[in-house]
């Protein structure tokens, strides 16, 4: 029975228990909206951008553990990064943050936060690590 | 056969004993840590020996192309396959093998009437009528139809215990622009068993073809397409104890006589030109290419299996556990379930745990081996009704037995411990 | 992988030996008698143990509905499926996984074309390209759609030797109405393998979409979707050693992103309300309601069974039994050989006996344990451009070997004895 | 090696060789032409009918040594009976005639002279033995 016990290490259930810069921004420069709907997770991402840099990051949104302490985690690494630094992260870099390994449907939950970030800076709609997945043989 | 609804007595079934039943399902012997405890049946059922038993003797023994061959093991495929179509046939009552249609699925079955039926029958400023407790299944084939055609679709409603409200149901087929009603026999996310025989008078009164699906009821309680007095009822092979990738069509002779064909190409067709050709008959009119031969094999052995259970048996055993399951579950803090009362469900249980979301209840379980579904079960409109964005569902068949209940309740409360 | 073609030279593949290889396949083991001599592979191909055992370890150890559970064996089974689409993507140097959506067979592929595609994309006084040879799958989807949609179908021709004609084919383009052109790879009647790379180059500098039907090139040659530089291509998974209830369409992602769905419910849709959905991301778009997952596994292990031996060693011995049997059937007196001479053509052979029909020569291959097709093998059209109304076929695969042929020979000797 | 023995016994082969009232006829009362295109396999039967009684019958067509043994052997069972009887006639009567067990396709050739017969008599588009099948449990 460890499963739980890793899927729920502490870490995660602190950053549910306790989300960390949730709530919105008075004038955000980039907003937005993503859910998975197959789940009923929903995540609002707003950024204040200056100079290509990330000066602050809220998110509001809905859904199960991993996809509300992914957005809370998710939160605290790209405050202060820039927007090149924010497209550089990988699914990989998600799933350490995260420190668990996943089945399929929760690596969605997992990958919504990032996915939505992705999404409202770079128009990036796929999933984070299906560009990588692809390219053939 | 005694169709059994909502309101009609049930008979004595002879019971039979789910831990021998148990042990005829390889997956069930198979030794894991935890021990797989399986509550996802509505999702799909598990398979025992006997249907991969035959599936292995077609393909070790006689597999080959049917329809065509002139040779032994080609005529024994044939054969074979024609069985289980005829199998099926008396399973559901039907008036002959013709009437079935073999197809992937429930869905295929459910799109093949939308695309051939619907397309040939329905003009603008008709209407479907369906209910807001569908499988998404029985809901988007409709949906992209009416949008090609705008043809209105119409609800019954749900009420909040989950069972359908059929007082508006005289308003809405008043018109008579109601062409096709639409409606699932127990729903795969309440396990509500639907008074459809009921719907289907004043439907057919009304001037309506009457489609039911019928994906959840056939593989538990016996489903009479004859007493029902349906015109066309979609089932399929995984959730009935058969392998995946074969479901099947039944409808009224006179309406797939007059219906065109949906998929061209293969056995369904009589003559071909290069430039037109002439259709065949029932039921292979609707067959186009090489079929799930050994599928339908298999589903015939499903069958063979589930009637020596007796299908009324089944039902009470389903029946049996869910009282047993609202009764433990109800000990759990802070669990909600939806759905009717015991006396209008068959054995598929949907509950909310507080506000820990089903995805973080599922994982919990899960690491107890307990195999739950958590999501909206493919049936977002019916949760929107219901005001919950997802929810946990335990589901049941002939192999379930009363300790997986109470595995599923102790995971539940080690849940609430995580998450409390 | 290099793409084999009918002028390319043929690469030196590694033998195998098909002695050893028809013992790994159960059917071949059974004891009979007269033995089996499997010649119907261009029907559907036997199966090995791999694919069988992969199938029964799905059913035995992880059966489950994929996509959504949150357990153990619902995440094995969701990776083993979508592990298998990854395989077909790379077996086809397809650009992406998401460029492969299972159907039941290449028929549902082909049909699915025409239904969504299709109907997206043509209008009154568009062509359609097909050829004379083609298969009735890749025939009857496009004359449903022509006929409903007033779209013109033009063929190029087919030689008295089962060759394409390609010289009309420019005056068959130019005027530029044609905007499809489907065409078989490898004809299922006479082996003939088509110069299908030119006949793209010459349909896409016309500004049409091309189709392959490549149900009986992808299970015996290298088959690689961008050195064709087709915009479709239709496989089904029996004839490739897989299981029944299984097959694929490829297809450019740009033209699948920008299709309607086809059937509706289930796993392509990301999100339903009552009257409006939103569709699912590619593959899933087009996979409606529980797909053939046992199948799809199945599939996977046919790949890899394929892989081990080479696709170019298959083809290489599919044209030596070829080559034997050519030689061999000269021998039989009153005999006439359909189709093109063994440099163009791959491991199927169809012919004439004198004037006893197709099926009585069958009966009596039969009684020798020989099983071949006799008819016109869902090619009409075909058979009435040769003048023919029916033919006997032989077909190989990978486990056939030339005491078959020898079989075969004597049981034709045999037959000309009894109608002679 | 009894199948073919069996399957074209004498019988068969003889008929097929030396077919009986094989022809066509100046005025027939009743013409009727089916095919099995499944097979190529075509037939065409001519009655001559009087106070409800075949006087004649003669029929073309080809096909395989069943189909056509089984329109020679029906034409000679036919001349002289009934209508009334023809419609009596079932896929029994014709297999016995034929002698032999048949697989499902080509049950289908031997049937395909009798499914001629009844549909120019009685416009009966089964084909024979269909009717008996069905009808429920
Ligand atoms: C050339 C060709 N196209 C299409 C098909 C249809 O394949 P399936 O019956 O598996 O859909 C076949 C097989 O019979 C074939 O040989
Ligand atoms: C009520 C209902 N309808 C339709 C379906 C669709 O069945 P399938 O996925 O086998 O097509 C299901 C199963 O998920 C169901 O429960």
């Amino acid at each position: 029975m460890g499963g739980w016990n890793e899927l729920y290490r502490e870490n995660i259930l602190d950053h549910y228990k306790h989300p960390r810069n949730r709530g919105t921004l008075e004038q955000p420069d980039i907003t937005y909206e993503d859910a998975n709907p197959l789940c009923g997770d929903e995540l609002r991402m707003e950024l204040r951008v200056k100079d290509g840099r990330i000066e602050q990051v809220r998110w509001t949104g809905h859904g199960c553990s991993i996809s509300q302490a992914a957005a809370s985690m998710l939160s605290e690494r790209i405050e202060g990064r820039t927007l090149d630094e924010v497209k550089q992260l990988s699914r990989d870099d998600m799933l350490e943050m995260l420190g668990i390994e996943l089945g399929p449907v929760r690596l969605k939950c997992a990958l919504l936060a990032l996915k939505t970030l992705k999404a409202g800076v770079y128009g990036i709609t796929q999933w984070p690590g299906e560009e990588e997945e692809e390219g053939g043989s | 056969m005694a169709q059994w609804t909502a309101t009609a007595a049930l008979p004595q079934p002879r019971p039979f004993d789910p831990r021998a039943v148990r042990q005829q399902f390889p997956i069930f012997r198979a030794r894991r840590e935890p021990p797989l405890v399986y509550l996802d049946s509505a999702a799909t059922s598990q398979k025992p020996d006997a249907v991969l038993e035959a599936m292995n003797e077609y393909y070790s023994l006689y597999n080959a192309n049917i329809h065509r061959g002139i040779y032994r093991i080609a005529e024994q495929a044939t054969a074979a396959y024609e069985d289980a179509r005829a199998h099926l046939a008396r399973f559901l009552n039907a008036g002959s093998p013709r009437e079935v249609i073999f197809t992937r699925n429930s869905t295929e079955a459910l799109n093949l009437i939308a695309y051939s039926w619907g397309r040939a029958n329905l003009r603008a400023g008709d209407a479907i009528l369906l209910t807001e407790m569908e499988h998404h299944s029985n809901l988007v084939p409709w949906q992209i139809l009416a949008a090609e055609r705008q043809v209105e679709l119409r609800f019954i409603p749900m009420t909040p215990e989950g069972e359908l409200d059929l007082e508006p149901l005289p308003r809405l087929l008043g018109d008579g622009r109601v062409k096709l009603v639409s409606v699932v026999h127990v729903s795969n996310v309440l396990g509500t068993v639907n008074p459809v025989a009921e719907i289907v008078s004043a439907a057919r009164a009304a001037g309506a073809v009457v489609v039911v699906d019928a994906s959840q009821s056939v593989p538990h309680l016996p489903v009479d397409v004859r007493a029902l007095g349906c015109d066309f009822l979609a089932c399929t092979g995984h959730k009935m104890l058969g392998p995946t990738g074969i479901g099947a069509l039944w409808g009224r002779r006179e309406l797939l006589e007059a219906m065109p064909p949906f998929l061209g190409g293969g056995e369904m067709i009589r003559e071909v030109k290069l430039t037109e050709s002439k259709w065949n008959e029932l039921p292979w009119k609707f067959e186009a290419g090489t079929m799930a031969i050994a599928e339908a094999v298999g589903l015939g052995a499903a069958l063979l299996y589930l009637e020596g259970l007796g299908m009324d048996a089944v039902f009470a055993h389903d029946r049996e556990l869910a009282a047993y399951a609202l009764g433990r579950l109800r000990e759990v803090p802070d669990l909600r379930l939806l759905g009717p009362p015991l006396e209008r469900r068959g054995g598929v249980i949907a509950f909310e745990l507080g506000d820990i979301h089903p995805h973080d209840v599922a994982t919990v379980l899960d690491s107890h081996g307990v195999a739950v579904r958590a999501g909206h079960h493919c049936a977002m409109p019916l949760h929107r009704k219901l005001g919950v964005v997802a929810s946990v569902r335990a589901s049941f068949h002939c192999y379930s037995v009363p300790e997986e209940v109470d595995a599923l309740v102790e995971g539940l409360h080690h849940a609430r411990s995580v998450f409390g």
